[in-house]
């Protein structure tokens, strides 16, 4: 199968720092591919990079494509507009406006949003729908993260950390939510949780000191043990919560 | 209530200070007699009879040449005083002028009305703008951010109106007050004797530079310096951040007062155009065209804005600006236009300020050196 | 009585032409963090527009239709003004604040300076209908028409600020993008757009401002923004960044305490109580009346 | 070498005289500024008989821009002094007028102030003269238009600051001193709504209402005072501005009484003449006269004085000359310029308005008190 | 050692933190979990200041400490992480630390002392810096830092003041799991010695299960249990409301 995302030979240099030095992967069309790496190895720094959002003083080379699209050069909200949608780390709510405001925001010209699905996944957003994004708790705006990317078509989701600072059940929640999602729409996770990954990963990509370390089977790096020990140093034992 | 975002100050761009960060290398080494050099060749410049034409009237040791580096030098330290609040505690005063005016209309009025000699008049008019700063500072520092400034130039904008207002008869109003030289030592007194005035306006900014770079140095320099970032984390570390804010205003504002004594006694008076919100917006232009929070952009800055503040009035009248057509020679011979478009392209061309202009020139000799050596 | 009654129309109609500066100001501070000290050169420029519409444009003049179109053409320059120093000049500094108001400060020096080569340095008689030089008795107050005209414009921009924020999705954008320009991309939407919006309905209300002000000062000169720009900073403020409505509050303040303590108190004093308003408004509660509400 | 060098004013018999100009020539006040050396070029083509030259001395003219800053005029002036200027004449503001006074005296050097009103430059020292007119020559014109003045009730309605002040001083001292009971309402420079203004002014009922206003917000002030029915309700009187502002009277215009400095047509002197034929539009308006007056005063004083300040002080002391306004004497003992004011009224509409004399009154008549030398 | 007695901060109707009584008894290591939204920063916002309760008290060593400022608390002993990282940007890593150091060992205004001269506050900070592993980074500047790295100064900040009392906010947040267990081994050497006390808020509960003494459970502010981790965890209450089911 033809992968959705292909990226090549992918360099970004902040402040005079390379972050990343020519990585090089691909996101099958289906199901869920997921980036792992230690802190700081440059995963989020990737996801920026694939949609624009490298920061003025750095600058990204290489190529990458969605379909027949050539992604670095263009502005984010085109591509956001031509299906790619991103979650990022830090949830990046608004923290002025109420919630359904900033679902409001997310609607894209042209296109029904599909606010069924947004509140069948998460009803606390819609009794919330009035209260102001920054006084939700951080799960809370997480859920609003999601839910503002769900509310449209997507070619590919960017998804970073999305179970960050969750409580297990939410943990839970946000998978399952990943996991219908990705019946539909490729994504490409960033995450620590091994127990998600377990559950969503199909395929894996692992950086390391800027480079691609190891690509292939999800399921298989999770269960060659020595194998998740060398790259992500983490014995299995720990992987269940 | 809902969370409210608080209005943000500008902060400046980050930057570590010199201070707290120890350099390397060679450049290192010799880095501390550099400014010892500047230094040196400012306080043998009135013995030079060096022409430069275009960029001063007459002479380096003419009077008007002297007296406009005096005061250059006195707003050198002045934005380096400012600095100290904006740059390196991230505090954006809109009303540092007040305390320059307290010091300049202090010294006057100590002076003029009430008869004092200078010896007097001068440590009391400092004193008295820094007990004002720290008390108006008291007040001010309840409040953060955009607010912060707003209230400092409220209260500024108080001072201006008494002054113009001439409360009491002391001020002279929108006229100003001419200094009573009377009793003045002979030596500050007289075109014949601009160079002293010279000489007294470069010890200031040296007291200055040095002062604020002890500071920032100090282990209370630090806090500043996360002041600066995070003020919620400097309170959870265990330090009273109002405190510690309280004593940069009072510091910055009796060096302002200081820098006001020294600037009376060079132009011979006070006026309301030192009072005006103005001032306090070209100290921010300053501070910013220099490089806030570094060691010499701000000195830079404010010696530089002073510099074309006085001299493009000579050049907006000059005659190869009305030797041009008249829509290019009418606004350039509006000082104020020539300066603001000089801002807007320091801006453009110069982000960071001209303290980043430093290592961006090293940059450029080195790689224009480099073809050199590769051919021998 | 009628003291009171004309104290307090034409105190509001002072208010109006503060708000009518304020609103722009504080949208363009609080929405998109551009603390615009340029605002007063788009006061100006509307101003001088009108100015020269009427004795220069055809089918414009100082009465009837072609004042408005002489008025039209002001705001049209006002707003053209704004735009492009949004798209030149401020655009590629945005999250640079420091930079914007040195930029802007440049642009406000630079600016008056321009005019004032161009048109000198003296004030102007301004074009205008001659009922507006009139006044109007009300309950035996003669109130002088050009102040009810500017209150009846300021309401009118209020309102339409107001319905363009709470219920426009170009609203909606600019609300957000001043928290996190970037999100606003990451969610597919052009937020340039939107910031350069922004510059346009300041520059547009303050060059109504200008022509309006202009009216009933009765002359133009290159100075006459600066001065006012001192007000609508503190109207701003008081009102609380960002909140249209805490500027007309604020406006309404300000302009009632200047013109009581005028009359009963002795000169300057208005404006000190104004600045002593301002101190003790920031002091109680930091974020102006309204607070900095991005939102509606 | 010496750590400052200043140039010695040479003796040389055929060295240029140095003369130094520093005014607005950018800022506020810049329309000043350039009648003001309008005003002087031509008056030193008039008093130097076309040659711009004192004997065989040519007159050396260096302008300075002081952009209405009192420290930038200090600069300069310290600039000119070093450069062996002997004589700085100038000052369109009356702040830059204060300050470089007392430089003049500490260097010994002749200063001769320009456009600045304020009283305060009379008497300064014994190095400073004035070639305008002071506030209290102005006041002394306004009362001439009551008659008498005993009994009658007068409002001063000045502006905040110095020049409210010296204007409220001089109607108190002028024509309360000839029995009027005079009261003053003040408002801040930056005052933009005038209302409450009027009202006091309205409610105090005067039978004469003395107008001290300068600056933009001129206009606005004149209409309020006009609706609210101030200006048909008492005679008022204000001093005549430039030219540039008579059409902002509007139809106030021809309800207020005007004193004048000067205006186009108020005298038909040979220097009138001669300014008129020189300077550029050939319009003669309010400030010329102290340009050209200033540069007679300057030929004077060289021609007299040589390099020598002490002496040009002594040659310009009691010196009676014919200037644009007429008979103009500069008193020894104050260095006060005696000279002749007038009575006008405005006529027009839109654009146009013209200015006549109604009387003139002489210098005596107008003549200040005699202040003591201050230093 | 520190108490709270009735501590309530309402806005409005809704009780953000609702009259909540906690004990932490010295050398005790205290997890807090909860949902999200349950008021658990909200708790440590009113016992380190940074939040004026509605109702309510906060004592610590016996002594009402509810009116003091942040600073005051932080002086008597009381040390905080966030759980957004709050660093200071633009200072390097060391710098840092070294001005938590400086905090700790007395503020009062030195202008006129150098500070890159005091040793002691050097190697105190370097010290802090190895405990968390940061040594490496302690010239980069700490706005620049990966967010797991910030999570690990934030930490480096808490050692440095040497609190009796510390409240660490979701300590482990977006630290990569090869790290989780050499923070695991910091966190609890921090309560090894001397009595010092731990209240953590955390979502990992093998983390929390591996280093609490007790657990306290929030829910819409309110304190749902407090008790031995067993009896916590086998709480239906508990199991309903917060751990769901598992994985
Ligand atoms: N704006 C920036 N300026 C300088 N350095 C940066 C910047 N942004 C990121 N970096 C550096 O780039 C590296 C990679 O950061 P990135 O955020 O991509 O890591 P990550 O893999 O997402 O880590 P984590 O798991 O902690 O989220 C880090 O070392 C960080 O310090
Ligand atoms: N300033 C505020 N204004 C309004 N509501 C607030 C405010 N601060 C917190 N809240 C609300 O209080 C509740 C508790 O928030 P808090 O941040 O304490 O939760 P938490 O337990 O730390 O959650 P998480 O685990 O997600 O961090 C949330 O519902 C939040 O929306
Ligand atoms: C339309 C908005 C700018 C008004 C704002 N919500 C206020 O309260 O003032
Ligand atoms: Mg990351
Ligand atoms: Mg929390």
């Amino acid at each position: 199968m033809e992968p959705i995302l292909r990226v090549a030979d992918l360099s970004v240099r902040i402040a005079g720092l390379h972050i990343l030095q020519g990585v090089s992967f691909s996101v099958a069309p289906t199901g869920v591919t997921v980036l792992l790496g230690r802190n700081g190895v440059g995963k989020t720094t990737t996801l920026r990079a694939v949609v624009g959002l490298t920061p003025r003083n750095g600058e990204a080379r290489g190529t990458v494509q969605m379909g027949e699209q050539t992604l670095l050069s263009q502005q984010t909200h085109r591509l956001v507009r031509g299906g790619l949608g991103y979650v990022p780390e830090d949830r990046c709510v608004f923290a002025g406006l109420t919630v359904a405001e900033n679902l409001r925001l997310a609607e894209r010209r042209g296109t029904t949003p599909a606010y069924d699905r947004v509140f069948a996944l998460f009803p606390e957003l819609d009794r919330r729908a009035r209260q102001r994004a920054g006084s939700l708790s951080g799960g809370q705006q997480q859920m609003l993260s999601i839910g503002r990317v769900l509310l449209n078509d997507n070619r590919l989701l960017l998804v970073d950390e999305p179970t960050k600072g969750l409580a297990p059940k939410v943990v839970t929640e946000v998978a399952e939510v990943l996991e219908r999602v990705a019946e539909s729409v490729p994504v490409l996770l960033v995450e620590q949780n091994l127990a998600v990954v377990r559950r969503l990963a199909r395929d894996a990509v692992v950086l390391a000191a800027g480079k691609v370390a190891w690509t292939g089977d999800a399921q298989e790096l999770l269960r060659e043990t020595a194998l998740t020990r060398s790259l992500l140093g983490v014995g299995s034992a720990e992987v269940q919560h | 209530m809902t969370e409210v975002k608080s209005p943000e100050v500008p902060a400046p761009p980050a930057a570590v200070p010199d201070e707290l960060t120890p350099g390397d290398g060679r450049l290192h080494r010799i880095r501390p007699f550099l400014p010892l050099a500047v230094l040196a060749v400012a306080l043998i410049l009135p013995y030079s009879t060096l022409h430069l034409p275009g960029i001063f009237e007459g002479a380096l040791n003419s009077p008007g040449t002297l007296q406009l580096l005096a005061v250059c030098l006195v707003f050198g330290g002045l934005a380096a005083g400012y600095d100290l609040l904006f740059g390196r505690t991230g505090m954006l005063s809109f009303g540092h002028a007040l305390y320059f005016a307290a010091g300049v209309y202090g010294t006057d009025i100590l002076i003029t009305r009430a008869g004092l000699p200078l010896w007097q008049a001068a440590p009391l008019a400092i004193v008295g703008g820094a007990i004002l700063a720290g008390l108006l500072g008291a007040v001010a520092l309840r409040t953060v951010g955009i607010a912060f400034a707003m209230v400092t130039l409220a209260f500024a904008q108080v001072g201006a109106i008494l002054v113009a207002r001439d409360f009491g008869g002391l001020t002279g109003g929108e006229e100003g007050l001419p200094l009573d030289v009377t009793g003045l030592p002979d030596a500050l007194v007289g075109v014949t004797n601009t160079v002293n005035l010279y000489w007294l306006a470069l010890a200031y900014l040296v007291v200055v530079v040095f002062v604020v770079h002890r500071v920032s140095g100090s282990p209370t320099g630090r806090v500043l310096a996360g002041l600066r970032d995070d003020e919620r984390r400097i309170g959870v570390l265990g330090l009273d951040p109002y405190r510690f804010k309280l004593v940069a205003f009072t510091l910055a504002g009796g060096l302002a007062a200081a820098g006001g004594a020294v600037y009376c006694l060079i132009v011979g008076g006070a006026s309301p155009h030192i009072t005006s919100s103005e001032l306090t917006l070209s100290l921010l232009v300053m501070v910013v065209l220099g490089g806030p929070g570094t060691r010499w952009g701000p000195v830079l800055g404010g010696i530089l804005y002073m510099y074309l503040d006085h001299r493009l009035v000579s050049f907006g009248s000059s005659d190869a600006v009305d030797a041009l057509p008249a829509f290019l020679s009418r606004p350039l011979s509006q000082p104020l236009f020539v300066l603001g478009t000089v801002f807007i392209l320091a801006v453009y061309f110069f982000p960071g300020g001209l303290a980043s202009l430093a290592p961006r020139l090293s940059l450029l000799r080195n790689s224009l050196r480099l073809p050199t050596r590769r051919e021998r | 009585m009628d003291t009171v009654i004309l104290l307090t129309l034409t105190g509001l109609g002072l208010a109006a032409l503060y708000f009518l500066v304020a609103s722009g100001l504080s949208l363009v501070f609080g929405l998109a963090d551009v603390l615009n000290f340029a605002h007063g050169l788009f006061l100006g420029v509307g101003a001088y527009g009108t100015w020269w519409a009427a004795g220069n444009l055809p089918g414009a003049g100082s009465d009837g239709f072609g004042f408005v179109v002489a008025v039209a053409f002001g705001v049209a320059a006002g707003t053209l003004v704004a735009v492009l120093v949004e798209l030149v000049l401020i655009r590629p500094l945005y999250s640079r604040t420091i930079e914007q108001v040195l930029v802007t400060v440049g642009l406000s020096l630079a600016g008056v300076a321009l005019l004032q080569a161009t048109w000198g340095a003296d004030a102007r008689p301004f074009p205008r209908p001659e009922w507006t030089r009139q006044v109007t008795s009300i309950l035996g107050a003669q109130v002088p028409n050009g102040g009810l005209l500017l209150i009846v414009a300021a309401s009118l921009v209020l309102g339409a600020i107001l319905a363009f924020l709470r219920w426009t999705r170009y609203g909606l954008i600019i609300r957000a993008g001043v928290e996190n320009r970037e999100m606003v991309t990451a969610l597919g939407i052009d937020v340039r757009k939107a910031f350069t919006l922004v510059f346009a309905i300041g520059g547009a209300a303050a060059a109504l401002a200008g022509a309006l002000g202009s009216v009933y000062f009765g002359t133009v000169s290159p100075q006459q923004g600066g001065s006012l720009l001192i007000f609508a900073f503190i109207v701003v403020v008081i009102g609380g960044m960002g909140s249209v409505v805490g500027s007309a509050y604020a406006a309404v303040a300000v302009g009632l305490l200047q013109q009581f303590v005028n009359y009963y108190g002795t000169s300057g004093l208005g404006d000190i109580c104004v600045v002593a308003l301002l101190a003790v408004v920031l002091l109680l509660r930091p974020q102006g009346i309204a607070g900095k509400v991005a939102t509606a | 070498g010496s750590p400052q060098d200043t140039a010695s004013g040479g003796g040389d018999s055929a060295a240029p005289v140095k003369v130094g100009l520093v005014y607005s020539q950018s800022g506020a006040l810049a329309s000043y500024g350039k009648q003001y050396i309008e005003g002087f070029r031509a008056g030193l083509d008039f008093a130097t008989g076309g040659t711009n030259k004192v004997g065989d001395r040519a007159i050396e003219i260096t302008e300075v821009d002081d952009a209405g800053d009192p420290a930038k005029a200090v600069s300069a002036a310290k600039d000119l002094i070093g450069k062996g200027n002997k004589i700085i004449a100038g000052s369109t503001a009356s702040g830059v007028a204060l300050q470089v006074a007392p430089i003049a005296a500490q260097n010994k050097v002749l200063f001769i102030s320009g456009p600045a009103a304020t009283d305060a430059v009379t008497g300064a020292n014994k190095y400073t003269f004035r070639s305008g007119r002071q506030s209290y020559q102005d006041v002394v014109t306004a009362r001439s238009f009551i008659g008498d003045p005993a009994g009658k009730k007068v409002v001063v309605f000045a502006q905040d600051g110095a020049f409210g002040d010296a204007n409220e001083a001089a109607v108190k001292a002028v024509i309360g001193g000839a029995g009027a009971e005079v009261s003053a309402v003040r408002a801040p420079a930056s005052a933009t709504e005038f209302t409450p203004f009027a009202s006091q002014i309205k409610s105090a009922k005067p039978d004469l209402l003395f107008v001290a206003w300068a600056g933009t917000t001129a206009p606005a002030m004149w209409q309020t005072l006009d609706q609210q029915g101030v200006l048909t309700s008492t005679t008022v009187v204000t001093g005549l501005d430039i030219r540039a502002s008579w059409p902002t009277f509007g139809a106030a215009g021809s309800k207020i009484s005007f004193l004048s400095h000067y205006f186009d047509g108020a005298s038909d002197t040979e220097a009138a003449k001669a300014a008129k034929a020189k300077i550029p539009g050939g319009t003669l308006d309010l400030f010329h006269p102290d340009g050209f007056a200033a540069a007679q005063m300057v030929v004077r004083a060289a021609q007299e004085g040589g390099d020598d300040v002490d002496k040009m002080v002594t040659a310009l002391e009691g010196w009676s000359f014919e200037g644009v306004k007429g008979t103009m004497t500069i008193r020894a003992e104050d260095h006060a310029l005696l000279q002749p004011m007038y009575q006008a009224s405005l006529t027009g509409s839109g654009d146009t308005f013209t200015a006549a004399a109604q009387k003139a009154l002489t210098g005596d008549e107008t003549a200040p008190p005699v202040q003591a030398m201050k230093g | 050692m520190l108490a709270t007695r009735g501590l309530t901060w309402r806005i409005g109707e809704v009780a953000i933190v609702d009259s909540v009584d906690l004990d932490l008894a010295p050398g005790e290591f205290l997890g807090v979990i909860g949902p999200n939204g349950a008021g658990k920063t909200s708790l440590f916002n009113l016992i380190t200041g940074l939040r004026r309760p509605t109702e309510g008290r906060v004592t610590l060593d016996g002594r009402d400490i509810s009116a003091l400022p942040p600073y005051q608390r932080a002086r008597l002993g009381l040390g905080r992480t966030f759980q957004a990282s709050s660093v200071f940007g633009s200072l390097s890593v060391r710098e840092n630390v070294r001005l938590a150091v400086q905090a700790h060992r007395g503020g009062s205004m030195k202008l006129w002392r150098r500070a890159a001269a005091d040793r002691e506050v050097a190697a105190a900070a370097d010290a802090a810096l190895h405990r968390v592993g940061l040594a490496h980074r302690g010239d980069a500047l700490a706005g620049t830092l990966a967010h797991g790295e910030k999570r690990k100064l934030e930490i480096a900040l808490l050692l440095a003041g040497e609190p009796r009392v510390m409240l660490l906010d979701e300590p482990m947040a977006g630290v990569s799991a090869e790290d989780v267990p050499e923070l695991v081994q910091v966190i609890r050497s921090l309560t090894g010695d001397s009595g010092r006390a731990v209240l953590m808020v955390e979502h990992h509960m093998d983390v929390i299960l591996e280093l609490a003494d007790r657990i306290a459970v929030m829910h819409h502010g309110a304190l749902l249990a407090c008790d031995t981790p067993e009896t916590v965890m086998a709480n239906p209450t508990v199991q309903e409301a917060y751990l769901g089911e598992s994985l």
